[in-house]
């Protein structure tokens, strides 16, 4: 993974890509000279379908983040319509603001009440503009983090829906506290006394995402992404050309399934062919089931225990090396070092 | 500067915070300073307090009391988990520049006769950047700041998660901040010191946990880039943001505090905080001369 | 409204809430409207949508199961403890208007079947002012919150603390959030929903203590009086400054919700935070017939 | 108390005062007509001193209420400059802003660690706008409630020292939850895991104060006042005229003996004649000689015997009235109500 050149699925990406910017030019050429264009159109759309099967057979990172940021792909009140109900939200962080890019609810699923937070993607440009494109400030993590309280409180498990490209990175977000909101967020999930699964259904956009991503379960979609920076941002610190982002999509290993390697995530929701948008219902389903599961296993489970688990989860995450010569000394019993001076 | 605790270890070649030569220039107010005297006043400009930044080592040596410092984990090193372009390389040339395994340095030792568990980042170890083995190595100090029930000062300066490790570095911010919750159940001290620069994933996490933050002068100090933000926002931003000092009006740090005052601080909170106390053997009582 | 709790009591004038008259003007929109359709309409205006402010007796009714309520502490009345000049006249006064004895009636019942204790606080008595007896009502709700495992419900409307009770009423700030700290404690639930006006003294303690804080649309919710800040900053305030709506795009209450659907809207949060349910008889098996 | 003619007191008070315009007016007049005023002023003068020393010797509310905001009276940084050494101060509510009208700092008194938090009025204008005459936003309440969740870990005990004229009534600490700001910090202060001292040294202002007066035991210098509302308030709202500040002060029964016999102070620390600005030191011994008895006290005391202690003490606060007819019914065992439709 280590080689600069295009993996297979990258360059079946880009085939696809320069085909329809191809069959695009031969469209424009059709209708600006009103000529016929259909006897070469004709063969290149079929290698283009034949190449969108090959990709959705097995996309390739990049595909996948583009299906993760896929403006059709089901949102946190679609998950949360479908899946929940007696929804009622909760709104504000008590101190500054309502955030309307983070969400977060009191609900029944399956009738047993649970409190939702999520971010709350829109599916069109005003939406998402009244909603800041899924990216929260301070104050709403903070909100998340209220909502978690009371469901400590009534000791009810959270539901944590990930879809966001990261924090706002604007000025007010900084100055309101931004680092702080989300490392107040992580520390009090890792210890927070009721279960908390977390479902990552499109973009896991870094410390964004985490602030209300730690979780006892953490499932996550087959096409949804979780990085800790985002493919074209990679590209524009390693290689100063965000144009790259594919290589750094390859590179960040990104995917559900690369992430379930790596003991970040517990386990992949399938995606319909093509992608959630393409059957939604069927998505619904897949979260609905695996929710169910892994809520019904953790209410088992006694909350020390839980916590021990869930302490011990991401105290194991990331691989490290002991060298040898020193870990016998070090780890066990620290050493005096010889000064120099 | 004090010297007593530098050490060869991956000592391929010659340490170079600063360029050689008598005199060094002060990037802040462009005079030439005599260079011992710049270390005697812990690389802080006589002319206009500007705060050199320091490696891990220089800090723990002005920070800690002689000889008190033992290293835990020294040789705890990140591995390339995502068999990342050129990480490999990056690392053999950070640990070639700093004689560094790594971008953080823990142990214990004293502050003034208090006891502590302490960390330093060291930014010039690719950025201070944290990975896996940085994650693990401040994790593993506060664990034993909770098994020995001591206090835990860690010195922050990073530009963040290091990206070469993908998402395996964002889990760090979670596993420290566990990490810390613990201590903070069991009622142990801890302080965070931001010195510059200290960004991105370290904010997000225990940079932010202390339960009294300090920071350098000057010390950059903000989650997002400034220039990632001047695009979101398409303004420029105040020269002074994101600055200590800005953070302390926005009443995100407790204190601002000169490096050349820093141990003394650092002293007085953990007596505050009743770090347990080692008095040093030249005032322990002497033994009763035999006839 | 239901009529089904009204009764006299310090029973010597009649109700004066609106003036009589078989039509009512709205404040608001300025229509005349027929004074039963408004009735019917739970006092909000059919044409925009005004919420007419209630009485605690109304607030009770149209929120809990009919028949369903116990009153707490009918009795309990404030005194005169400073010497306040015409305080006893004014709680005489105010007694008269209202046919209550205080600015708060405290009891427990049931809304659509979930058992609860509730609170409503009088605008119309003394402006709904907090003094020593409001304040014990209240303290004694959350207690028996406490000691039943209940769930509270307070609906508050108020101009502040009583001042002709001194310092005694800025007391009765303590004194009612150090009870709802007990239940909080104790994992119990507690609900506020804060009616045109909410302000002062009341906002400073219990009414902003809920885990959820409903409000009215358009009630008025805030610490300090619009003039008294207009004074200070020296600038006309925004006409929706310190409205329901405004604090709920200030993050600082959690739900508006229209006076018809408060009672549902209290109903299902009750039943979320599980309260206990009291089957209506109608529903209950019916004892099998003696043959 | 419920005449409406001036007491003796206020009545010295404003003799004094009609006393010290006819001074001004000689003097002027000397002056600017460059003659000698001395055969008339002698007389003045002697009966101006005779008056003052009546007036301290038994000072009107209103009086009172003039001394406690006294620019000359010492001020928060006074006392803890004199009574506390290692002073470490802490900045910042971690989520707005740090409020310069309310400290909070670590320190040491009498050795021992404490937390120490206060209201910041200054000495002149210049020091009153930095530190906003002492009136907090609800950052400043959030400082405090950080500043005391330290002292709850560290289990060191909380020293508060009260004097505002308020909080700040502006539309931005509105919108940023001035209300709810004093609400958590009156609840959770009464239900802090560590001993609280307070000690009200000038202005008590209403809620403003109560966000940090909640205590174990209340401590209030002789000439401190202690009020829900200011005297020029109350005659405002009750007689639309705030010239009658005078009359308001004395119904509202805010200085420390009154407030003693209320119930609402525990201990009144006496001030030196003619206020604790005539004599700081003994002001300060008085009150080092009264927090170092109750902190020591209040030390041997166990965790739980004192929350309970202290919730039963405001819990008593008030005076009520159960009429007979229906307490016994009413308080013991709730009885439906019959309806009348
Ligand atoms: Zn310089
Ligand atoms: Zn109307």
């Amino acid at each position: 993974m280590t080689e600069r050149t295009p993996s297979p699925a990258v360059d079946l990406d880009r085939q696809l890509a320069d085909l329809e910017q191809e069959i695009e030019r031969l469209r424009k050429r059709s209708r600006e000279q009103s000529v016929s264009v259909d006897a070469e159109l004709g063969p290149l759309l079929e290698r283009a379908d034949h190449l969108r099967v090959q990709i959705y057979t097995n996309p390739s990172p990049w595909h996948i983040v583009q299906l993760a940021r896929q403006s059709q792909r089901p949102r946190l009140l679609d998950f949360v319509g479908t899946l929940c109900s007696d929804v009622m939200e909760l709104h504000g962080d008590r101190l500054y603001r309502d955030d309307p890019a983070l969400l977060a609810a009191l609900a029944r699923f399956e009738g047993q009440p649970v409190v939702v937070i999520g971010h709350n993607k829109g599916k069109d440009t005003k939406e998402n503009i009244a909603r800041n494109f899924g990216m929260p400030y301070p104050e709403g993590y903070r909100k998340a983090l209220r909502a978690m309280r009371l469901a400590e409180k009534f000791r009810y498990p959270v539901i944590s829906f990930v879809d966001t490209p990261g924090a706002y990175p604007g000025d007010e977000a900084e100055e309101r506290g931004q680092a702080e909101a989300i490392a107040r967020n992580i520390q009090e999930m890792s210890r927070l006394r009721v279960p908390l699964v977390v479902v990552i259904t499109g973009e896991g956009g870094s410390g964004g995402a985490l602030a209300i991503a730690v979780g006892d379960v953490v499932l996550m979609l087959q096409y949804a992404v979780y990085t800790v920076i985002s493919p074209e941002g990679c590209a524009a610190i390693l290689w100063h050309d965000a144009s790259r982002a594919r290589d750094a999509a390859e590179a960040l290993k990104l995917t559900a399934q690369d992430l379930q390697t790596l003991g970040v995530v517990d386990e992949v929701l399938p995606e319909p062919f093509g992608g959630a948008h393409r059957d939604p219902d069927a998505t619904f389903a897949a979260v609905r089931e695996a929710l169910g599961r892994h809520l019904q296993a953790l209410r088992e489970v006694p909350i020390e225990i839980l916590l021990d688990r869930r302490y011990k989860k991401y105290r194991r995450m990331g691989r490290i090396l002991e060298q040898s010569e020193q870990s016998a000394q070090s780890s066990q019993s620290p050493r005096p070092l010889a000064g120099d001076g | 500067m004090l010297n007593w605790l530098r050490r060869p270890k991956y000592g391929s070649l010659e340490r170079r915070e600063m360029p050689a030569g008598i005199w060094a220039k002060c990037p802040r107010c462009r005079n030439l300073i005599y260079r011992k005297e710049l270390e005697r006043n812990l690389k802080v400009c006589p002319k206009c307090a500007y705060h050199h930044r320091l490696t891990a080592v220089e800090r723990l040596e002005i920070t800690l009391d002689e000889n008190s410092f033992r290293e835990y984990d020294a040789g705890l090193t990140s591995t390339d988990p995502l068999g990342f372009e050129n990480y490999p390389a990056k690392l053999s040339e950070a640990r070639a520049k700093t004689d560094q395994a790594e971008a953080v340095i823990t142990g214990e030792g004293t502050i003034d006769g208090s006891q502590t568990i302490i960390g330093a980042l060291d930014f010039h170890f690719m950025g201070g950047s944290m990975g896996s083995a940085v994650g693990e190595k401040v994790a593993r100090a506060a664990e034993r700041s909770y098994e020995q029930r001591l206090p835990l000062v860690i010195f922050s300066a990073s530009g963040g998660a290091r990206m070469q490790e993908g998402v395996l570095s964002l889990m760090q911010l979670a596993k420290t901040s566990a990490a810390i919750g613990r201590i903070h159940d069991a009622g142990l001290p801890y302080l965070s010191v931001m010195c510059d620069p200290t960004t991105g994933g370290v904010t997000a996490s225990f940079a932010f946990l202390g339960d009294v933050i300090l920071a350098e002068p000057g010390a950059l100090i903000g989650f997002a880039g400034r220039r990632v933000i001047e695009q979101t926002i398409r303004r420029k931003l105040p020269d002074d943001f994101q600055t200590a000092e800005f953070c302390l009006q926005k009443g995100l740090i407790d204190m601002v505090v000169p490096r050349t005052e820093m141990r003394s601080a650092l002293a007085r909170l953990l007596a505050f905080v009743g770090a347990p106390r080692v008095l040093p053997a030249a005032i322990e009582p002497a033994p009763a001369a035999q006839p």
